[in-house]
């Protein structure tokens, strides 16, 4: 058997287990993972509350945002009572989403009297 | 007047070829190929008309060919500072990084038994490495032409570019072009090997994912394949790292940039430079030839191992796997789940098999990355 | 104590100097232009600012100046290496880029024979570069201060990136300065050339171009400049490639990143970098004076020749062309333009000049790159 | 003359009449383009017929992805009879837009129960 | 059979050590940090993604780790490339011109004094420095260390990358980290040193500011902080620039794109590269160690001479200043200033100090680049 | 006293000092501002009328964009009395965007036919 075909035979066996035994392994560990998600899920659940509780609290950033802004505007003469919420649940959140969300409000702030 | 004839003679006209005019005819039909029938348009047209740019003829020496790179001393032409994004192989990691942020692997996920589908396509990277080396390839050549089984331009692309960069233009433009014809070359294989009882196999519809799953797969999945290839990890780190921003929930912003703008901007450079690396005089030549016949060939044996596997799976499951989609494995996503798709459609209208086939299709990505790591260890 | 006295020495107040007091009132007046006036605020800003950048003084060696490109061995400054888009002229080919996905070019090819109004501008490029000889300017010198009446900025870097790169400052700023000006340059060479009743010419509203046509001619318009200026490619590629990627209708995406983010980026680090670029050490001096004044004249020349042309041609047609709408030839995207609209509403305002005039305005910016492109294969 | 006032003139005239001559040789062909679009307007409609046929094609995808979906929830016991378009029928068509429409599809799957 | 085998000895596993392994641990508690908590995942995932890729272990050689940069003569590996931004300093002034473009200063231009807060927590990185001479560190490294307490990513590893590039990775790590972290360190030291009568005094609300003040303070600021301190001119020239495309009303579309797809391609890339600077052998070193215990002192000290400067202005003025707000001095912006937010809560729900805090937030960046500039200058 | 000291003590001096000396300054310029803002006011009311005006004077730029292209696909047989403004005052103006417009506009013209 010619050496070139001895070697590509080599490569083609050892690429193919090495391709072959990640794939496997990557399914193997999917699948317990599976498995195991279904314990998982009380714990998911209980976290999932913390996670809105979390969500509410962000919430009342943004209100105390509003309502500081308002304050701004109006200087306090009136008070807000509630606030509808114009970001779906699953809005970017994270600082700089918050920045941005202060940015406009900001803005917005400002434009009511020079815009 | 003389000067006017003498301009025109260094220019393009003077130093016109008939490759040149072969290639031009090629970028044109791409073009066509992508607008009229709507063939991977976003890298064909690029592809096509970078064809274009790099077969006007002219007197070289003008730092304007994509190959006037500076290394002679004078001044480094645009393009080859655009086309150093392949050159040097940074193009593909970022293109990967936005097909993570966009691809969905909750079909995989799913269904973990489908990987294998994706692990089989690759047969036909080694067996065409195989033949590449019978008819006289050297052995980094034969790894970067095989590797276009593999169905993935950026993993050809960036595997060529470190093996053999002489063939890149040829590697990169037969691997897009045989993705583009995916819908031609695989339905014809998937019937030969399939009966029609097969072809009507319906699967189960799959279970939803759990969130928690989809967060930790791109992780865990890039340690295993990090560990086990190592040469894989400029690919696969930025496709799990552009999944686990899409997947993160927090991370939005950044999955929202990487899967649109970034890979926009990345995909036009990409495709543009790699179409102008295409001059006729470098590109005319046996050795091209012979890539696009080895290329048809690797995507062949691909899609049939695909297939020939689920098959083979069958023998040994009760839950049975419609082979169809095995031919999504050689991954060209989505363009080879679609096909599946369309192949099952026409025996049974009502099998939607192509949330099944996204199975094979996403995991033979990460499988071609795979074998591209051992391919770049072997011979780097 | 003394520390800090000699601190501050080292710094800004120790080496202020006059010129750079001057440059910093120049920033300020371009950002005051740009904001009041509204002048192409999306140039006039970023340059302007980067002139206050540019001209902060400060003793050098600390690699912060835009000109310590490390190659007297220290680092490479941040600005210089932004910097290197301009001097290495890859900025301007992907600005074309995006403004070729932006521009429609039907207009132009509702009406075909207005294209030679863009073409009659460039005489001011030439007539330009004449003048520079005679005055004394090296011939690559003087072909880059022509370019100026070209009206395209990024036309104006590229060239005089690779033909002038010592007078690439005050090229660009005089001739974005000039865009900026159109409003207030044109109309009076406008009234001056032409009869009131020239001025009331209305011309017969385009029929619509079916998008075939639309698809084909960047294709066909970049192979025709391509085989007669090979020196175009770098500019006209991108151009027209951009376009093909907004007309293909399947390549939407990109189209939409090249014409939104993409050209955004490039327009501000272009933008800043220039400004940066103009140190008063090197802006403040006798060369930029001339080539201010050249430069206006090369405007002013463009002007008139697009004008005159439209009347020579209304010698020769039944079908008579309103002689305003030459002025657009010089490009200056939408800006002259838009300046023929106001100037024909004075007379009536019911005469819609705007759409006849965007053909030789787009007309023009071919026309200047061409002419680029003979002057690049000429002195390069 | 002076050499240089030679040289500018000789450069002058090169340079336009290559200007001159790219872009009438455009115009040229521009409108030879117009005429002949008389004739391929048939063509064309043919086209145009196929295309929209085409279009109805990618639309069965579509449906058939979101049938797909739909029965993974519903676990197939019910069938989906018609589906109201959301796309323009001219919007991005091309494997990546059909992949992120397959993205959103798939998250919107799972997020029905998670989420 | 060998040849799997020693490939697979080559390769990752082969190559294995602990200190990988403690990366690949802390790799995992960041992602889960950003994932979990919240904290700052725009930066922690990306971080933490990058460690995973950095502590991959493979033979090395293959131009695929971050630290290949073919100095060696090899081929720059694409991570290497990626890295540059990092390097060679030009990815932070970038993120500062997003930071620019999306910060809105009116609450500090609203009520100016709070400023002088935002230069009071800048005490931090002085006295961390002296502590950092006394340990042992060069003056280079010390000031690099220092800065740190700045509480700004892109400031810390602008100056470390031409100070001490060798600690790169420690210090954008740790700064990173407490950043982070904000919410856990600032509380108690704040409620440590203020009495519960101070963290109830309430503040009048903000006037609004006209739009020619926001125009016309980026312009005014730069050049004051230019002149004072030259070094700062690369970072707050890019901040400045990017509030003035956002003020002024006219290049919006530029400033839609910085604070858009461009800091997040920049934030992308950093993130992912300096989480791969951080291989076990060149990071799990006692320096490392001792810069995170350097680098919390500094934040704290900040947050201490933020509150007690703020008690100091007290006794001066009438109108009370609230002594929390002088924690959001540290910049972190806007994590501190919420913090402050949420601690005057605590005690007054209807108390909106968030507003207020935001002054002397922005200002302690301002603050803190101007502490770089002095460093960068004195040491470079 | 220690030289390592001796020196810190000394950076932290001065860096302090340039650091209050710069964040003061500002601090004083932008209360100066907004004390010479009252007077300001006037005319900046009068720019903002000019603003209007300038405002205006886009608007009828689109107008006529508008007509035109109307006018073009009409043949100029009706003729338009009033068109409802679609963008917002503060819409990004500045050539591009004007181009943006123009090109919307083409492209709807012709569509218009053949899409
Ligand atoms: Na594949
Ligand atoms: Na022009
Ligand atoms: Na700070």
């Amino acid at each position: 058997m010619p050496e070139w075909l001895n070697f590509g035979l080599e490569l083609t066996v050892v690429g193919l287990v090495i391709v072959f035994g990640a794939l496997t392994i990557i399914a193997t560990a999917i699948s317990f993972i599976r498995r195991a998600n279904d314990a998982w899920q009380k714990h998911e659940d209980a976290q999932a509350e913390a996670a809105t509780q979390k969500e509410q609290n962000i919430d009342t950033i943004t209100l105390l945002l509003i309502s500081a802004a308002a304050a701004t505007m109006i200087q306090g003469r009136f008070h807000i009572k509630s606030i509808r919420r114009i970001l779906p649940a699953n809005a970017q959140r994270g600082p700089w989403s918050q920045q941005g969300r202060a940015v406009l409000l900001g803005s917005h702030v400002v434009s009511k009297k020079r815009q | 007047m003389e000067t006017l004839l003498e301009f025109l003679n260094n220019g393009a006209l003077g130093n016109f070829t008939w490759g040149n005019f072969c290639m031009l005819v090629v970028g044109g039909f791409f073009i066509y190929l992508g607008i009229a029938k709507d063939y991977e348009p976003l890298l064909l047209i690029p592809i096509g008309f970078g064809m274009l740019i790099g077969n006007i003829p002219y007197a070289s020496g003008m730092s304007i060919g994509i190959y006037e790179d500076g290394a002679d001393g004078g001044q480094a032409s645009v393009l080859s500072i655009l086309y150093r994004g392949v050159t040097q192989g940074w193009y593909p990691p970022l293109i990967f990084l936005g097909i993570g942020a966009m691809t969905d692997f909750s079909c995989m996920l799913a269904s973990p038994r489908l990987i294998l589908l994706g692990a089989a396509a690759q047969v036909g990277i080694f067996l065409t490495f195989i033949v590449a080396l019978a008819i006289g390839f050297t052995q980094a050549e034969a790894a970067s032409i095989g590797i276009i089984g593999g169905a993935d331009g950026p993993t050809a692309i960036f595997l060529s570019s470190k093996l053999a960069p002489h063939l890149l233009g040829a590697i990169a433009v037969s691997a897009y072009s045989y993705m583009a014809l995916v819908p031609v070359i695989q339905p014809p294989i998937i019937k030969l090997l399939t009966t029609k009882k097969e072809r009507l196999i319906r699967m189960r519809p799959n279970k939803p994912v759990s969130k928690r799953l989809r967060i930790l797969f791109p992780v865990i999945a890039f340690l295993i394949t990090g560990f086990i290839a190592p040469g894989s990890i400029n690919l696969l780190g930025f496709l799990f790292f552009g999944n686990l921003l899409k997947e993160s929930g927090v991370t939005e912003r950044l999955a929202a940039t990487a899967r649109t703008a970034f890979i926009d901007i990345i995909t036009i450079l990409l495709g543009v430079t790699v179409g102008c690396s295409t001059d006729a005089s470098r590109f005319l030549t046996p050795a091209s030839i012979k890539i696009f016949i080895l290329g048809a060939t690797s995507f062949m044996i691909a899609t049939a191992s695909g297939v020939l596997f689920a098959k083979l799976m069958n023998l040994f499951t009760k839950n049975k796997i419609n082979p169809i989609i095995g031919a999504a494995g050689v991954s060209a996503v989505p363009d080879s789940a679609r096909v599946c798709q369309m192949v099952g459609a026409k025996e049974d209208p009502n099998n939607f098999l192509i949330m099944h086939a996204m199975a094979p299709n996403v995991a033979g990505v990460i499988g071609s990355a795979v074998a591209a790591g051992v391919l770049l260890v072997t011979f780097l």
